[in-house]
C-alpha cells in the first residue's frame, strides 16, 4: 500500500533571501529522483508538507506553477523549530517533501472568466503558483483579464521582485504593487490593500476574485470586495490552520465537518460562512 | 459530616447579598463516591451543592482561570467576584496562589469547612478486584460498597480514607472568610506523616529504581496531573517547550519519568497533599510517590509548612547560612 | 452461523491454541488496573472484569506508533509485517468504536496504512456484557450490551460455560481453526443469552442524544460550553480514555541525526493543539475546546459519517477529575435544541 | 561495581560539569593556566550563577546518557548576586535527595563549591567525582534510548 506519510526526498537547488527581515526564504527543492516528480503534479493552490528530519514537518504552500517543470518553489518564514532549521540549511542538503496536499484554485472554473487576484504580504505563495500558472503561454489564451493587486509593509518585503516587475511590463495583464509605507526610491502606490483594491476598483462582471493575505487584510478587504460586486460564491480565499497529517485523519486542523488539510486550504466565501468561526 | 447545609446557606447568602458573582463548590455525579466540581450564580441552584468525603477534587485549580485576565483582553481587568469552598488542602493552595501572585485576594471569598477528610474512589475501586463499583454508601462511619458482581463490601471510613487526608495536619482552612464547622484535632507526627516515604526509601537502590519505573510507565501523557494541580499554573509547561525540546510527547519511558521528576521538582516547597493529582490520574498513578520524598525534605531540612499563612516567606523563596550541606562533595 | 459453546477452562484452552499461532490481545487484571496486554500464557487472561480503565483502541491505534525512521538524509518506512492478531475480551462499545476508527482512517479514497495494516490483521473476539457499570449508556448511542457490531466473534457469558458467536466470516474461520468439535449452544442457552442481552440493557439511563443537527449547530455560540467548561481543567483524561477519539500528533525523536518520526495521541482539550506558529489560537478559550470535544462526536461526525462518534462506555464520565458528565451536557444540549 | 566498567574495555566516564561564571568557572581556568592537570573527561557548561540551574539541566544530562554530573558555584557569602546560591543550595539537597530516592546511585551527580582562587581544589573536586562515577559504571538508567516506542 502507498504510504501517504513518506516524505519525497528533495534537494535544496537554490536558496533566495526575499525581504529585508531576511525572516523569508523561497527554497527551490528537486526532486532526488525524477520519478516522483512525475507523480507529484500539484495544481496552484496546494501545500505540501516539508519534511526535515528529526526536526518535524510543516505545512507549506507551493508557490511554484505546475508549468515552472523541474523544481519546486516554497517561501518560508522563520517561526519555529522546523522552519529555523531550513533557514539553516544550506543549498544541497537532502530534505523532504509530502503531497501536494488540499484542493487547489479553481483553475477549471477559471477558464472563460476574468480572475482578480488580490493579496497581501507573505501570504503570497501560493497566489504567485496560480499567476505564474495562468499567464504562462499555453494557458494564457484561457482565460480573460488577469488584475493582480499586491500589497506589502514596506517595498523592501515584497516578495519575487523580478517577477513583480516582469508581471508590470507585460501587456496582457494589469499589476498593481502597493506598500504601506514607501521609501524614497518607491514610486508605485501607497497605502493598504484595500484602499488600492477600493480605488482600482476591478470589475466583477463574469469575474473571479481570489483573496490571501493576513488576517486583518481580509477583514478590510471582504468589503471592498462586496462593493465591487463579487458574489460570495465567487470569492476564493485560503485558510491556514496548524496540520499534522495533512490527509484529513489527525483531526488537528478540523473546523465544523470540514478539515482544511483535504476540504481546503482554498474555500469560496460562501463555502466559509457555513463553518463555525474557528479559524 | 452534617455542614452541607451550611453550605448552601452560606452559598446562597453571598450570591443574593451579591457579595460573590458565583460560588464554586461540589455537585452529585451519577457515580457512586465521586462528586463534580460545580459552579452555580443564584441562590436557586444553591441545593445542588452537597458536601460529603467524596468532594476530593482540589477546587482551587480552578481559580487561575477565572481570575486572571483572558489572554487577548484589552482594558482594565475587572476579575469576577467569586467564592470557593475551601477545606484544610483547598485554602493553603489558594494561599499558595495568592502568594504567587496568581490570583487577587479581594476577587475572592473564602468559605472555609471543616474536613474529615475524603475517601479514596481508587482504593475502593482496587478492593473490589476487577469488578466494577456501582454503588455506595456513606453512613455512621462507614463507606459500604457494591461492585457489578454483586459483591458487597463494608469498610470502615477510616480505612478508605485516601492516604494525603490520614496524614493531613491542616483540616480547616487557613484562610477564610466564613468558616462552617469545627476540624477535629489531628495529631500526626513526623513519623507517621512520612511512613510512606520511610518504607519505599529502605528499599535497595535498584529496587527502588524498578518501582518508580513502573510506577510511571502507566502514564498516558493526559496531563490530568497537571491541570488538577492548583500549583500548575506555567503558561508553558516545561512538557510542551519546542526550544528548548526536553522532552518528546511520545510514552518513551524515559520521557515520561522526566516529565513526572520535573514537576515533582517545580512542586517543591509548594506542594499541599492534597492528593488531587493522585485522584484525578486516570490510570492511579502514585504520584504522591514523589512530591512526598519533597514535601518530607523541605519540612525536615527547612522547617516549617508550606502555604500556611500568607505572610510567611515559602521555604525554597528563603535560605539560611547554615543550610545542611551534607549532601555536597567537598574535595577536602 | 453455529453458535458454539465451551466450558470457561476450554476457552482458557482455545485461547492458549491461539496464543501459540497469533499474537493474542486480551485483558489480564494488573496489579492496580485490568489492561489489554499480549499473552503468552492464557491463564493471565482475566474473564470477569470490568471494562479496563483505558479503552482497545490502542490495539489497533496505539499511543505512540512510529512511522518512519532515519539515519541522516534517508527515511525508511517502519511498518513492520503486521503479525495476525486475535483481540479477546474487548467489550461491545469498544468493538463498536473500531468501526467508527475504520471510517476515518480509511476515508475518501485515503487509507492510513499503518491502521489498516494492523487492522486487517486483527480479530475482534469481543465479549457480552452481563451488566452495565455505573457510567454505560451504549443503548442511548445504538449500542447494547451484547451488540455484535465491530466483532468477528461474540463471547457470552453463561456462568460456567460461554458461547461464541460467530458474527462475520473471519470470526467463523477462526472458530472452525481452532475449535473444531466443539458444542453446538443448546435453544435453552441461546434463551438464556437472551436473557442476559436484556437485563444488561435494564440498568442504563436514558441520555438524550441530539439528531436535529441543524438545531445543534445553531449552539455554536451558545453559552452552554461555558457551562461545562467552567469546571473543565483542560486535561485529556477523557480524549485519551475514549474509543473513538482518534487526534494525533507527529512529532520527530531524533539523536545525532538518527531517530524516527512518531505519531502520538493528542487532544482537542489542550490549548497547544490548534495553536499556530503564528501565536494565532482559533480555539483559544477552554469553552471553544469543550465544545470541539463534543460537537466533533455529536455533530461534524454526524454530518460527515452518518453516525455519532460515541459508543457509550462512560471512560469519560469515570475518569474526568472534575466529574464533568457528557450525559449530562447531552441532556442539557438536547433540550437547547428542543426549545430551539 | 567496577565489574561494570571492566566489562567495557576502554570505557571513560562523561560528565557535565555546570559551574558559574565567576567562581567555578574561574576557578576551572586557573586550574587550566597554572597546568593543573584534570583529567578530560568533563565537559563544561558555564552558567552565570549557580541559582541558574534548573533541576531539569540535571536530569536531561542524566537522559542524554552523560555518566555523571557536577554542579559548582561559588561558595557561601561569595556569589556575586549575593544570594543566588544560597537560594540554589536549597533546590539542589532537594534534587539530590529525590533522585537517588528514585534509584539514581548517588554519586552520578554532585554538587560543589570552587572559588575563582581554588585550581587546585578544582582539579582535585574533578579528580573526586570522575572517580565515584567510574565506579559506579557506564549510566544504565533515565538514558533515552530511542527504541522504538510502543
Amino acid at each position: 500500500m502507498n504510504n501517504p506519510y513518506m516524505p519525497y526526498p528533495v534537494r535544496i537547488d537554490e536558496i533566495i533571501i526575499e525581504n529585508e527581515a531576511r525572516d523569508l526564504k523561497t527554497f527551490r527543492l528537486v526532486f532526488v529522483d525524477p520519478e516522483h516528480e512525475k507523480v507529484f503534479n500539484h495544481i496552484p493552490g496546494q501545500f505540501a508538507e516539508i519534511s526535515v528530519l528529526g526536526k518535524g514537518e510543516s505545512p507549506i504552500g507551493i508557490a511554484s506553477s505546475p508549468t515552472e517543470a523541474g523544481s519546486l518553489l516554497f517561501t518560508i518564514k522563520r517561526t519555529g523549530v522546523v522552519t529555523d532549521e531550513l533557514h539553516n540549511a544550506r543549498e544541497g542538503r537532502v530534505i523532504g517533501v509530502r503531497g501536494p496536499l488540499g484542493k487547489a484554485f479553481p483553475i477549471e472554473r477559471m477558464k472563460g472568466k476574468n480572475v482578480v487576484i488580490v493579496g497581501g504580504g507573505f501570504a503570497f505563495t501560493t497566489l504567485r503558483a496560480l499567476i505564474q500558472y495562468l499567464t504562462h503561454e499555453e494557458n494564457r489564451s484561457d482565460y480573460g483579464d488577469i488584475t493582480v493587486v499586491y500589497g506589502a509593509r514596506s517595498p523592501g518585503e515584497l516578495l519575487y521582485k523580478a517577477e513583480l516587475a516582469a508581471w508590470q511590463a507585460r501587456d496582457d495583464m494589469t499589476t498593481h504593487i502597493t506598500v504601506d509605507k514607501g521609501d524614497d526610491d518607491w514610486t508605485g502606490y501607497e497605502g493598504f490593500v484595500p484602499a488600492i483594491l477600493d480605488q482600482v476598483a476591478p470589475s466583477s462582471t463574469d469575474a473571479l476574485m481570489v483573496l490571501c493575505g493576513p488576517p486583518i487584510m481580509i477583514k478590510f478587504t471582504l468589503p471592498v470586495i462586496e462593493k465591487l460586486g463579487f458574489a460570495p460564491a465567487d470569492t476564493i480565499l485560503s485558510l491556514e490552520m496548524r496540520m499534522k497529517c495533512g490527509i484529513g485523519k489527525c483531526g488537528r486542523c478540523n473546523i465544523g465537518s470540514k478539515y482544511v488539510c483535504k476540504d481546503g486550504p482554498v474555500f469560496t466565501l460562501e463555502e466559509l460562512s457555513d463553518l463555525p468561526d474557528e479559524f | 459530616m452534617s455542614y452541607q447545609e451550611d453550605v448552601r446557606r452560606e452559598a446562597a447568602k453571598l450570591l443574593d447579598e451579591k457579595t460573590v458573582h458565583l460560588f464554586i463548590g461540589y455537585a452529585d455525579s451519577d457515580l457512586p463516591l465521586k462528586t463534580a466540581a460545580h459552579a452555580i450564580r443564584s441562590s436557586a441552584d444553591a441545593d445542588q451543592l452537597v458536601w460529603n468525603p467524596a468532594c476530593t477534587a482540589n477546587l482551587a485549580a480552578l481559580l487561575p482561570d477565572l481570575l486572571k485576565r483572558p489572554e487577548g483582553f484589552r482594558g482594565e481587568w475587572e476579575p469576577p467576584k467569586v467564592g470557593i469552598l475551601a477545606k484544610g488542602c483547598v485554602s493553603r493552595s489558594i494561599v499558595g496562589l495568592i502568594k504567587a501572585n496568581q490570583i487577587p485576594r479581594d476577587a475572592l471569598t473564602i468559605v472555609g469547612i471543616a474536613c474529615d477528610g475524603m475517601v479514596s474512589r481508587h482504593w475502593v475501586v482496587d478492593q473490589l478486584g476487577t469488578a466494577e463499583l456501582v454503588d455506595a454508601t456513606i453512613d455512621g462511619g462507614k463507606v459500604s460498597v457494591r461492585a457489578s458482581d454483586g459483591t458487597e463490601k463494608t469498610f470502615d471510613l477510616d480505612e478508605a480514607l485516601a492516604p494525603n487526608c490520614r496524614v493531613c495536619t491542616h483540616r480547616a482552612a487557613v484562610i477564610h472568610d466564613v468558616a462552617i464547622g469545627e476540624a477535629a484535632e489531628m495529631d500526626v507526627d513526623e513519623a507517621a506523616r512520612y511512613e510512606s516515604v520511610r518504607a519505599f526509601a529502605e528499599k535497595a537502590l535498584d529496587d527502588r529504581w524498578a518501582a518508580f519505573e513502573e510506577e510511571i510507565s502507566r502514564c498516558i501523557r493526559c496531563y490530568a496531573c497537571r491541570e488538577a494541580c492548583p500549583n500548575c499554573y506555567c503558561n508553558e509547561c516545561f512538557a510542551e517547550e519546542t526550544e528548548p525540546k526536553w522532552i518528546g510527547v511520545t510514552t518513551d519511558l524515559s520521557d515520561l519519568m522526566l516529565f513526572h521528576l520535573g514537576r515533582a521538582f517545580h512542586q517543591a516547597g509548594r506542594c499541599v497533599d492534597c492528593g488531587a493529582c493522585v485522584a484525578a490520574c486516570p490510570q492511579a498513578i502514585d504520584l504522591r510517590l514523589l512530591n512526598q520524598k519533597i514535601n518530607h525534605d523541605v519540612q525536615t531540612l527547612y522547617g516549617g509548612e508550606v502555604s500556611v499563612s500568607l505572610e510567611q516567606p515559602e521555604p525554597l523563596l528563603q535560605f539560611r547560612m547554615e543550610d545542611d550541606e551534607g549532601f555536597m562533595t567537598d574535595p577536602g | 452461523m453455529t453458535v458454539l459453546k465451551a466450558s470457561k477452562s476450554d476457552l482458557r484452552k482455545l485461547l492458549g491454541a491461539i496464543a501459540g499461532e497469533k499474537r493474542l490481545i486480551a485483558p489480564i487484571a494488573d496489579r492496580t488496573a485490568v489492561r489489554f496486554a499480549e499473552i503468552a500464557d492464557s491463564a493471565e487472561i482475566c474473564l470477569e472484569y470490568r471494562n479496563p480503565r483505558m479503552s482497545a483502541r490502542s490495539a489497533l491505534f496505539p499511543q505512540s506508533e512510529v512511522l518512519l525512521t532515519f539515519d541522516g538524509e534517508t527515511a525508511t518506512d517502519a511498518r513492520p509485517e503486521y503479525r495476525e492478531t486475535v483481540l479477546f475480551g474487548v467489550r461491545p462499545c469498544d468493538a463498536r468504536a473500531f468501526t467508527m476508527l475504520d471510517r476515518v482512517f480509511r476515508w475518501e479514497g485515503t487509507d492510513d496504512p499503518y491502521y489498516v495494516g494492523r487492522r486487517e490483521a486483527a480479530t475482534v473476539v469481543s465479549l457480552a456484557c452481563n451488566e452495565s457499570g455505573a457510567a454505560c449508556f451504549c443503548t442511548s448511542v445504538g449500542g447494547a450490551p451484547h451488540d455484535e457490531t465491530g466483532s468477528d466473534v461474540l463471547a457470552i457469558d453463561l456462568g460456567d460455560d460461554v458461547l461464541l458467536r460467530p458474527v462475520s466470516e473471519r470470526g467463523e474461520t477462526l472458530l472452525a481453526t481452532f475449535a473444531p468439535g466443539m458444542t453446538e449452544a443448546s435453544e435453552a442457552d441461546l434463551d438464556r443469552a437472551a436473557k442476559f442481552a436484556e437485563a444488561a440493557k435494564a440498568g442504563q439511563p436514558d441520555v438524550a442524544i441530539p439528531t436535529d443537527l441543524e438545531g445543534l449547530k445553531k449552539l455554536f455560540d451558545s453559552e452552554v460550553w461555558e457551562e461545562f467548561a467552567m469546571t473543565c481543567l483542560g486535561c485529556g483524561a477523557c480524549t485519551y480514555s475514549c474509543p473513538t477519539c482518534h487526534c494525533f500528533d507527529i512529532t520527530d525523536e531524533e539523536k545525532r541525526g538518527v531517530g524516527y518520526r512518531v505519531r502520538s495521541w493528542d487532544t482537542c482539550a489542550f490549548p497547544l493543539f490548534t495553536l499556530h506558529g503564528s501565536g494565532h489560537n482559533p480555539r483559544p478559550a477552554k469553552n471553544a475546546r469543550v465544545r470541539q470535544r463534543v460537537l466533533h462526536k455529536f455533530l461534524y461526525c454526524p454530518e460527515n459519517f452518518e453516525q455519532v462518534f460515541c459508543v457509550g462506555c462512560g471512560r469519560c464520565v469515570t475518569n474526568c477529575p472534575t466529574g464533568i458528565d457528557i450525559r449530562k451536557i447531552l441532556g442539557r444540549v438536547s433540550q437547547l435544541v428542543a426549545s430551539g | 561495581m567496577t565489574d561494570k566498567a571492566t566489562i567495557q574495555a576502554g570505557w571513560e566516564p562523561r560528565i557535565a560539569a555546570f559551574l558559574c561564571n565567576w567562581c567555578s568557572y574561574a576557578g576551572a581556568d586557573l586550574a587550566g593556566v597554572s597546568r593543573i592537570q584534570y583529567p578530560p573527561n568533563v565537559r563544561v557548561i558555564r552558567v552565570p550563577c549557580s541559582g541558574r540551574i534548573n533541576p531539569l539541566f540535571v536530569v536531561k544530562a542524566l537522559q542524554s546518557g552523560l555518566d555523571g554530573v557536577l554542579v559548582s558555584g561559588c561558595h557561601p557569602g561569595d556569589c556575586h548576586y549575593i544570594s543566588g546560591n544560597l537560594y540554589a543550595r536549597r533546590k539542589f539537597a532537594l534534587m539530590k535527595n529525590l533522585l537517588e530516592y528514585v534509584g539514581i546511585e548517588p554519586n552520578r551527580v554532585h554538587f560543589s563549591w570552587v572559588s575563582a582562587a581554588e585550581g587546585i581544589r578544582f582539579a582535585q573536586l574533578l579528580d573526586g567525582v570522575i572517580e565515584s562515577v567510574r565506579e559506579l559504571g557506564p549510566t544504565t538508567k533515565m538514558i533515552k534510548k530511542l527504541e522504538a516506542v510502543q
